[in-house]
């Protein structure tokens, strides 16, 4: 048998692969980080620590990161607890309605931060259009509740919840019901279950879900900036921002230090994930099992009460709230039947060209970059969960990075390394869309891939042994096996990565350039510029294209695979009956 | 299909693979439920289309075939959990947990999670679990499945142990006859998604109710065979006796069930040619072909000695079953 | 054709504007335009700079102070040969480093439910307002440091009005967007912010007015200038010239800014431009005491 | 453990749960590389400490313990994937597939996802993706534990079919003895982690090496006795024969091994106690207690009629096998 001779020529393209996707990562995110990492300790070539003695010696400093550690920590547990309740739900019991309800709990995360907060704000201010109709509204002069860190973790866990609730659900959707089923059996109530079985056996997925979470909120700045700074609370992120107004020559280096602190803390988190996970063994063995499915029975009524109870306190409250001011003529005029109209719609649609050239390419750089991350996620995982590759896996830690730091940060480092000419090829990425793509590869990495590894995780290994067993071939495994059993997961991820990019602000604000322009940007940028009501109708009018595309994939649903669509319905059949 | 089974009884259920055994456990654990008719425990309806208690309220044990171990906890944690629920004191899970690892020989390893066991160390586990939480029901699907002879019979003693202490009624799957014959109180058979006879293994053996259970049951030659009086069936030119048997009369036709050990080898009116020959440790298995109503038919039977293949035998049928058809 | 880099922290609408316009007298020159927040293009220039490719040959921002910055870096170069008679001298740079090209000033907005209308800086200190003053903080925006310059740097303030201030609940609400909102919103009824939000957004029906203070305005200046890195300066000069002529002026009038040139009439909404008093304002001393300033606010308003 | 299976053989691997079976065929298979040693296919190299084959380039089958089925695929899907692996043309993938359906009898649930087949036919599942891969060595862990009897018998049949047409090597793990006997050309008996012995079946059943293996294979009694002779041993106050043994010399300690088959009731110099009589179909399994050598031990003898329990029996024992200890 001519085992020998061949052996490298099997392996070369298993090999080809790992590193093309090795390089492809440290190249759109290991190498922006390490140049900007080199800015901290290197003042004009020399090599100089004292500016990062001077950033840890600053009380600012730390108290950030401490409001950091505590809205992002929290963030997270609510967004987790928040999304995973929907996950179970949705995905275990027979709730109705589930597509409207995927659709609306998902929404929130489509909306950019900074709108989501501004309509909050709206809601609750004294000028609240809703609350002085039910003649609840605070008196004028009061402060906004939701000018508060409590403000800003409800916020940062309605902002990401979608997040956990994507992951979990999958993961809720895996569980063998007999492992449920021998619980019962011995006795257990619904919480021991809860809290014994379903709970470790979510591991992965869970603890997927709230580093995710964990991170985006760390990373998140409009939420932080448009609720913390009006009470002088900062966060990292924020602080970063503050530094930024300094203007010295020291901005670079300063931002640098703080983003590395940033780092640091993205990177302990990564590694307190990978310890949890090393702790609790919940691959699932690999006899097949029928998925578990629980009647609601009396319940059933309530719980679709209380959910659709969620869904108008986090999405049709705030999104009302937009509304409102997008039909206003001017900020802080009321609405009323008079004072309403479409003039803003008009004026962003119609009057200003950038409007369209700009949901082009956001949309352009969304769907890149979605369908790129997609097709990165499914090799990455399988090499660094069934293939046990360190390098993989290293790859894997370093791609969290980037969607840990604020925005500005990442596009600073973009800047720092793609401004110059690509060397061999020639060409420049800066000015060009190009140096913006880059930057989203860079950045939603981590929601791509994320779901992926934790799918990989959840499955057992045996079952890519028994396709090497029967001859198949790296590819062949990849495509056969690896893509179909993660491809719904991947392809969630890509979607996921799809509307957060059509929606993205920080990162393209440095990054664009006259006819590149974004739609965050151009909703930033008029809020920004005092055009608020301007910004706000074109807030709702991403909203509502968001709603049509999701619309659209939802018509195509028949053609696609099952499972791709995030917010779809694949309803578990009660077995048996 | 009505099945009752007694308190305190040891039943087993055979049937082939895909024949609804498992689901039968499930329903009697209820894990799904009915949507006709109802199930009864100690005269209670606990199943029925309109009402259904849920399986935690059963006190109802059950070892999956798919073993059902919790990837996140050791051997040891797992067989502790049906007593965590049922809050016991510490030192009592400590000495439960403790003599059922024992009975199922795997204390060495009770710190083991189950991805690190083999597959009979992780089913000696879901027996384990289902030992400390000495239900009143037990149900087993397959328990014994991946364990080999010894430890098998090993835990067919604790089985039996454990039986008579608790007093348990338990309800157990197995493919393996002779062990169903060998611990059963009774046995139920059930094919084709029915009820085919439930009685005691010997009845079972000797008197299965039907064609089917009678080729499903047990090795041996199932042929028809036209009744010559209340107590011989025509075989070949010959005739042979049967076990008397109330529902058949004169010149039925009926189908006659030979055992292998109903056939002896050696001497006998009858002769037929050795077809295949298969050693089972200690006996040989001897198929013979023979032609009975003009067509080629195979009995078999046990041997001491191995018969050459194709070789000519003379043998004697002693009294089988006969079951009108 | 020639290409022409602008950075500019107008907003869109004025930056298109400003764009257009010019290209319709020049146009042989092509002008690609990035618009961001003084902050942002500022982190965008420097990251530039660190990357030694600096892409602008013009720069269109809201401060005279990050320009006096730049230009002690060295970074600018000066532009000669313009028609700079009108202008206050105060308004541009000794050295034709940079130039004003209009008047964004810090008055007092407050809200019409209010009770008292302030018309001095001290009345945003009064009991009547504690806890109802918004205001920029300067560690977030260009204009509140020039701000903050300024008043301290007026005897008649200075940093006693900032403890008073602090006294009377003042908590600094990042940026001048945020201010206005918060007055226009009815969270506050009074703020210091800058004046052509409040003067666009009554016109429209905010329920706002803004007072210029009898103590008199700071104002941010947005000035012009080229880069000393600048590829294209002939056409980088041509758009300085641009924006200083009395054409471009008007064109910042009709986009609702009082323009630097005292020739060319304010916009409707505006005083005259004579009864507009603008606090004295030193640009050097404001570079070489900003970063101390700002931690002295910081001290004071505890952030 | 130096072990040589010949091309082309049918190789059962006995051993108790949890001895290293499955890792044995993980080993073979490619999926484990080794610390030291090797394992050579055709003579070459597959594994060694320094250099490992991947398992995709063995051209080795394997049917899992726990099945290992690809949950997005069909029953016939799984079965097809070897085929498209190694680029069949539809039609060709077609005819084997369903060939292989139909060995397994499960060409009605072909489009069934597995998480909706019972356990048994995820297990046949299994066997059918072996067999359209149809390698040259096929490696099967317990590939029937999930079966019932007649399933079995005919899936084994498949195997020899198979084995027969395509003259590849099969190594199989069972746990039932007589499976193993009737099937293997040669059995590999592992205990603690050493290949014992590695024989025919016969010889294993009637000559194991020592005394694990002795106890380990088959059922019957294994007793320590000393040898009178080269051919007798010491029983009680009486000698029984045994098998002559040329190890064995004149007072040598032995043990000596008594199966079943060696004792006959009813007649016989020796007597007992019947201390546990167990139906298992056909005929029962009779425990006789007698003393040897001071000590209570107890015989396994077979019978064909019912003994009470507690009933003196005289039996006689046949030539017995004993081995030097
Ligand atoms: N992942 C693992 N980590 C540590 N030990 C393991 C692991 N898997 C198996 N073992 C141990 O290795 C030994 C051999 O396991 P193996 O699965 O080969 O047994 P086996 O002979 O196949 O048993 P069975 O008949 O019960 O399937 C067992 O004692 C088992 O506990
Ligand atoms: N989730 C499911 N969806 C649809 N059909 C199912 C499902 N699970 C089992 N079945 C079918 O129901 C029938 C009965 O299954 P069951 O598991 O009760 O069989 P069983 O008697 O336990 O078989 P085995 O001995 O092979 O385990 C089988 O034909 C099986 O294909
Ligand atoms: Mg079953
Ligand atoms: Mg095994």
């Amino acid at each position: 048998m001519p085992f020998g001779t061949s052996a490298v020529w099997r392996k070369a393209p298993e090999a080809l692969t790992l590193w093309v996707i090795v390089l492809a990562v440290a190249l759109v995110a290991g190498w922006p980080l390490l140049r900007l990492a080199s800015e901290a300790v290197f003042t004009d070539g020399a090599f100089d620590i004292s500016p990062v003695q001077r950033a840890l010696e600053s009380r600012s400093t730390w108290r950030a990161t401490v409001h950091s550690l505590e809205t992002s920590f929290f963030g997270m547990v609510f967004a987790v607890l928040l999304g995973g309740l929907f996950a179970f739900l949705v995905a275990l019991t027979d709730v109705r309605l589930k597509l409207p309800l995927v659709f609306c709990f998902m929404l929130p995360m489509m909306i950019p931060p900074q709108v989501t907060a501004l309509s909050w704000i709206q809601v609750f201010g004294p000028s609240s259009a809703l609350l002085n109709t039910l003649g609840i509204a605070p008196p004028p002069g009061s402060t906004n509740p939701v000018y508060s860190v409590q403000g800003i973790i409800l916020l940062l866990g309605i902002q990401h919840a979608p997040l956990a609730f994507l992951l979990l659900r999958a993961a809720f959707r895996q569980i063998p019901r007999e492992l449920i089923e021998a619980a019962r059996m011995a006795g257990a109530g619904a919480g021991r279950i809860a809290a014994q079985i379903i709970v470790p056996l979510l591991t992965p997925s869970l603890v997927a879900a709230a580093g995710l979470t964990f991170v985006s909120a760390l990373g998140n700045f409009g939420i932080p900036a448009m609720l913390g700074i009006p009470e002088s609370y900062y966060v990292l992120p924020t602080l970063i921002y503050r530094r930024l107004t300094s203007f010295g020559p020291s901005i670079i280096s300063d931002v640098a230090i703080l983003a590395i602190l940033v780092g640091v803390i993205g990177l302990a988190a990564v590694l307190l994930q990978n310890y949890i996970k090393s702790r609790i063994e919940s691959r699932l063995m690999s006899k097949p099992g029928a998925p578990l499915f629980i009647p609601l029975k009396g319940l059933r009524p309530i719980v679709e009460a209380a959910l659709w109870l969620i869904i108008v306190m986090i999405l049709v409250l705030p999104l009302s709230a937009l509304v409102a001011t997008a039909l206003v003529p001017a900020y802080g005029v009321g609405l009323t039947s008079t004072t309403a109209s479409l003039e803003n719609f008009q004026e962003v649609l119609f009057r200003q060209s950038a409007t369209l050239r700009a949901f082009m390419n956001s949309g352009g750089l969304a769907l890149v970059s979605a369908v790129a991350l997609g097709l990165i996620a499914i090799p990455l995982g399988f090499f660094m969960v069934w293939q046990k590759n360190r390098i993989a896996r290293i790859a894997a830690h370093l791609s969290e990075m980037p969607y840990a730091l604020p925005g500005v940060v990442l596009s600073i480092a973009m800047i720092l390394v793609f401004l110059q000419p690509l060397p061999v090829l020639g060409i420049s990425l800066y000015g060009t869309m190009g140096i913006i793509l880059v930057a989203y590869l860079a950045r939603f990495l981590a929601l791509a891939i994320k779901p992926v590894i934790a799918g990989y995780e959840q499955l057992d290994p045996k079952l890519d042994e028994a396709a090497r067993i029967v001859g198949a071939s790296f590819f062949d495994r990849l495509f056969r096996i690896a893509a179909p059993l993660l491809g719904p997961v991947a392809a969630a991820g890509g979607i996921l990565v799809f509307m957060t990019a059509l929606n993205e602000l920080t990162v393209s604000a440095l990054l664009w350039s006259a006819g590149n322009e974004t739609l965050g940007v151009l909703v930033f940028n008029l809020d920004d510029g005092g055009y608020t009501v301007l910004s706000s109708a074109l807030a709702v009018i991403t909203v509502l294209v968001i709603f049509a595309i999701m619309l659209g994939a939802q018509a195509l649903n028949g053609i696609l695979p099952r499972g791709v669509l995030p917010w779809t319905d694949d309803q578990p059949t009660p077995h048996g009956r | 299909m009505d099945l009752t089974i007694h308190e305190g009884e040891f039943l087993c259920v055979l049937g082939p693979s895909g024949c609804g055994k498992t689901t039968l456990l499930r329903l009697i654990a209820g894990l799904e439920r009915v949507d006709d008719g109802d199930i009864r425990i100690d005269d209670e309806i606990v199943s029925s289309a309109v009402s259904h208690i849920t399986p935690e309220e059963r006190n109802v044990g059950m070892v999956f075939q798919s073993y059902a171990l919790w990837p996140h906890m050791s051997a040891k944690e797992n067989a502790e959990f049906p007593l965590k629920v049922a809050r016991k004191s510490a030192d009592e899970r400590e000495a439960v947990v403790r003599q059922a690892m024992d009975a199922v020989q795997l204390t060495p390893m009770a710190n083991r999670r189950p991805s690190e066991l083999s597959g009979g160390q992780q089913q000696r586990v879901a027996l384990a679990r289902c030992l400390t939480q000495a239900p009143s029901i037990v149900l087993m699907d397959e328990p014994l499945a991946n364990l080999d002879m010894h430890l098998r019979e090993e835990m067919l003693r604790e089985f039996s142990r454990f039986h008579k202490t608790t007093g348990s009624t338990i309800m157990y799957i197995t493919h393996d006859q002779a062990e169903a014959m060998s611990i059963a109180d009774r046995i139920a058979v059930l094919l084709d998604g029915k009820l085919q006879q439930l009685c005691r293994p010997e009845e079972l053996y000797n008197r299965p109710v039907n064609e089917s259970v009678a080729r499903f049951i047990g090795a041996g030659a199932v042929l028809k065979a036209a009744a010559m009086s209340a107590e011989t069936v025509a075989f070949g030119e010959d005739v042979i006796p049967v076990t008397p048997n109330q529902s058949l009369s004169i010149g039925d036709a009926a189908v006659i069930v030979i055992r292998p050990e109903d056939v002896t080898l050696g001497t006998g009116p009858f002769t037929g040619r050795v077809s295949e020959v298969t050693y089972l440790g200690g006996r040989f298995r001897v198929q013979i072909e023979i032609t009975h109503e003009t067509k080629q038919v195979e009995l078999t039977a046990y041997s001491a000695e191995r018969i050459k293949d194709g070789a000519q035998v003379a043998f004697d049928i002693g009294r089988v079953w006969a079951i009108r058809s | 054709e020639e290409t022409l880099v602008v950075y500019t922290s107008q907003p869109n609408a004025d930056a298109q504007q400003t764009v257009d316009a010019f290209m319709a007298a020049h146009p042989d020159i092509k002008v690609d335009w990035v618009r961001d927040g003084t902050t942002k293009i500022m982190a965008k220039l420097r990251a530039e700079f660190a990357a030694g490719n600096p892409k602008p040959d013009v720069l269109l921002i809201a401060d005279i102070v990050t320009m006096e910055g730049l230009k002690r870096e060295g970074r600018l170069a000066p532009v000669e040969g313009l028609e700079l008679e009108a202008y206050d001298p105060a308004l541009y740079d000794a050295e034709h480093n940079y130039f004003s090209t209009k008047l964004i000033t810090t008055g007092i907005v407050y809200n019409t439910n209010s009770d008292i209308k302030p018309t001095s800086w001290k009345d945003l200190a009064k009991p009547e307002l504690k806890g109802l003053v918004a205001m920029p903080s300067p560690l977030t925006s260009g204009a509140a440091t020039i701000h903050m310059e300024a008043l301290t740097q007026n005897d008649a303030l200075g940093w006693d009005y900032y403890e008073a201030l602090a006294a009377n609940d003042v908590k600094p609400q990042g940026g001048n967007g945020g201010t206005f909102k918060a007055v226009a919103g009815g969270e506050k009824m009074a703020g210091a912010v800058v004046d052509f939000l409040p003067i666009r957004e009554k016109a429209k029906g905010s329920p706002v007015e803004f007072v210029f203070p009898e103590e008199g305005v700071s104002a941010v200046t947005e000035p012009v200038a080229m880069l000393s890195t600048a590829n294209n300066p002939e056409a980088a000069k041509k758009f300085v010239a641009f924006l200083l002529s009395e054409e471009g002026q008007k064109l910042a009038a009709d986009q609702g800014y009082l323009p630097a040139h005292p020739g060319v009439d304010a916009p409707a909404g505006f005083p005259s431009r004579d009864n507009i008093k603008l606090m004295a304002f030193d640009a050097g001393e404001a570079l070489e005491t900003a970063e101390q300033d700002k931690m002295k606010f910081i001290e004071i308003f505890g952030e």
